[in-house]
């Protein structure tokens, strides 16, 4: 039994880790946008052209 | 036949430049060298399952010092930006890889040999009285390392930080060639060429079969800079 | 021309099809510049290293030249680019051995033994002593009789008025200037200013 | 940018029914579903075990798709879908060994066997990690890229010969033990629930590096512009 509560606390914590890498990784684009004085959503289209 | 004489150059470039300079073939004999007598030494210790044992030493210490010489001859081709030069000259990608082969190819030979001979005197393990069978199986082995070896070195020795993961890149690569070689190599030594024999040279033969034409297919897509 | 960094090398090496452009696209009578083999054939690049392997001899290098391009009867063209380069006597020599101004020479007719109808060179007055000059000089003029284009990258303005009929001025990657050598040597402290 | 920005408030449902799909799962699979007389509570590894390992599979057959896509048309688009599948799927083989080797530990009393499809699913995952070190260590994309992307390619053609070289080799891992069927459709509900929770995983990813890639670009540009303002 303790195998199995083992087993699936590891999994979800490294499923965890991964989002917290990515959330992490999304923050610091975020950033970079600002540092670019792109507003996040309205003229970041116009300015790149995407 | 023109394009067959320009690879007849290149294999003959590397050879005669090899020769000269003495720098990928020695350092590659001398690490097979002592990687087989450290593994023979340790055999007698073993005592009944000693062919598995040799059978699977013997082949990893062909695959890493043969990776040593691999490295060596594209960090060599990387000097004096004599790839760029290669590159330009107006042949197809493909006989650049195949010459690089035929050389890799040769460098395995000769440190395949050298440490087959040294297995029979150390371990006096019958590998003789099936010479025909052993030269096969080493063949195919060889072909198969090389294959993906000479794919994996002309593509990824372009930028100097990523040589020494080349034996890394290829390890998971030619699992299947190392676990067909040694069980075709355990029952060699056990002189038993039965259909289980053939079976893994068939292996053997369909790995290089398909890594040699997955590199000359791929080639010319992998070797711009 | 243009000063370091300023983008030459890596145009030659998008030129000769090595690099890898980023937009745009670089076409040869209609072909990206490493489509077919006869293309590379009339193509001859002379980079900065001297592209030579440093382990067989001179004569040998130029050997392997001639017969990875195909030229007919390689044997006498390598002796007669010796004889053009005044190495003869250092054929059977390592081009470790020999001074930096004759590898230079020797890559030089590494590049240019197949006759390729487009010369690329990559800075060849660097390196060489004033003799060595006058005859790279020579040289291009010759080539430029037998209608061969050349297209070399150079630092000081000497040498492109004397062998270049038009000059391109690099700043940072970018295009700054189009002119003939005439028109440089009337404004060369707004040209160096710019540049 | 738009078309990243506005597709992130489109995915807002899904991250909902993602979540509410895999608690079903993962209740069924650890209530509702019948011990197994055997193993007892154990057996119930099956479920993310089977799951997992599948969605690694997945993983490494869209890496080598995408590689080859770059390989053959040179846009670092394709190398995004390749990273992120490569990512995704390195932990997914991770998981699997794990699970795998935990549920060995107390079924079969040993930690690990060399049997067939272990030793694929250890040598998938080399190669898996064999493709992020590459990432890792080169900073030029273009190389990066055709490295990874050439190892991808050759993984794919390679593991059809793995798994007959570990086949011969030798074999305890049950090939699919008879099950009731109730074992059965929580089975088959969690692979669902969790292929939908790691392709959304993967695609929130890719988009990821995607605008990552853009905005390095738009950052070198907004950079030569100010130095052409300089210049002029």
């Amino acid at each position: 039994m303790t195998t199995l509560i083992v087993t699936y606390v590891i999994c979800a914590f490294a499923v965890a880790l991964y989002i917290l890498r990515m959330s992490g990784l999304q923050r610091q684009i975020l950033k970079r946008m600002a540092a670019q004085q792109l507003p996040l959503q309205s003229s970041a289209a116009e300015k790149s052209g995407d | 036949m023109q394009t067959a004489t320009t690879m007849y150059w290149i294999v003959w470039k590397d050879l005669v430049s090899e020769y000269r300079a003495r720098q990928a073939w020695p350092a590659m004999l001398m690490l097979g060298v002592v990687v087989t007598f450290l593994f023979s030494a340790q055999l007698d210790a073993v005592g009944e399952s000693q062919s598995r044992m040799l059978a699977i030493q013997i082949w990893l210490a062909i695959f890493f010092s043969g990776m040593l010489s691999l490295n060596r001859s594209f960090a060599a081709e990387r000097v004096e930006g004599c790839w760029d030069a290669l590159r330009l000259y107006p042949i197809h990608p493909v006989w650049i890889y195949l010459a690089k082969l035929t050389v890799n190819v040769l460098a395995l030979g000769v440190l395949q040999a050298v440490v087959f001979m040294l297995c029979i005197v150390l371990c006096n393990v019958p590998l003789l009285n099936h010479p025909w069978q052993v030269a096969l199986l080493a063949l195919l082995g060889n072909l198969g390392i090389s294959a993906v070896g000479t794919l994996l070195g002309s593509v990824c020795c372009s930028d100097r930080q990523s040589a020494p993961l080349l034996a890394f890149m290829t390890l998971p690569l030619i699992t299947p060639v190392i676990v067909a070689a040694s069980e075709a190599t355990r029952l060699v030594c056990d002189g038993s060429i039965g259909a289980e024999w053939w079976r893994w040279i068939g292996l053997l033969a369909v790995f290089a079969v398909v890594f040699v034409t997955a590199g000359i297919v791929l080639i010319e897509f992998l070797i711009e800079d | 021309m243009g000063d370091n960094g300023s983008g030459k090398t890596t145009l030659l090496r998008c030129l000769a099809g090595i690099a890898q452009t980023d937009a745009g696209e670089l076409l040869w009578h209609g072909e990206p510049a490493g489509a077919s083999p006869e293309l590379s054939r009339m193509l001859g690049m002379v980079a900065h290293e001297s592209q030579l392997y440093p382990n067989l001899t001179l004569q040998e290098n130029l050997l392997f030249a001639a017969r990875m391009t195909r030229v007919r009867q390689p044997a006498n063209q390598v002796s007669d680019w010796l004889e053009r380069i005044g190495l003869s006597a250092f054929a059977n020599s390592l081009p470790g051995e020999i001074s930096h101004g004759m590898r230079r020479r020797v890559s030089v007719a590494r590049g240019l033994i197949h006759k390729p109808r487009l010369v690329l060179m990559d800075e060849p007055f660097s390196g060489l002593d004033t003799e060595g000059q006058i005859w790279l000089a020579e040289l291009l003029n010759s080539l430029q009789l037998q209608h061969q284009s050349i297209c070399f990258t150079t630092h000081d303005i000497k040498h492109a008025q004397t062998c270049s009929d038009r000059v391109l001025v690099l700043k940072n990657g970018l295009l700054l200037k189009k002119s003939c050598p005439t028109l440089l040597e009337n404004d060369p402290h707004k040209h160096h200013q710019a540049a | 940018m738009n078309q990243h920005t506005k597709s992130h408030s489109h995915f807002r449902p899904i991250y909902v029914g993602t979540a509410c799909v895999m608690t079903a799962a993962l209740v069924m699979a650890l209530y509702f579903a019948p011990t197994e007389e055997t193993m007892g509570h154990v057996q119930r590894i099956l479920y993310l075990h089977v799951s997992v390992a599948w969605i690694g599979l997945l993983g490494f057959a869209v890496m080598g798709a995408a590689a080859m896509a770059y390989l053959f048309r040179r846009d670092l688009d394709w190398d995004c879908w390749s990273q992120a599948a490569n990512e995704v799927g390195w932990l997914c083989c991770s998981l699997t060994l794990l699970t795998g080797s935990l549920w060995a530990h107390s079924a079969w009393g040993t930690w690990w066997t060399w049997d067939p499809r272990l030793t694929t699913m250890f040598i998938l995952w080399a190669l898996c990690s064999c493709c992020l070190v590459v990432r890792g260590s080169i900073e030029h994309p273009h190389h990066k890229a055709r490295l990874a992307g050439i190892i991808a390619v050759l993984g794919l053609i390679d593991l059809p010969l793995v798994v007959m070289a570990t086949r011969w080799f030798r074999g305890v891992h049950p090939v699919s033990p008879e099950m009731e069927p109730t074992m059965r459709i929580t089975l088959l509900l969690n692979v669902v629930a969790f292929t939908i929770f790691f392709t959304v995983l993967f695609l929130r990813r890719r988009s990821q590096l995607l605008s990552e890639r853009l905005l390095h670009s738009l950052e070198i540009q907004t950079l030569k512009i100010r130095e052409m303002e300089i210049l002029t």
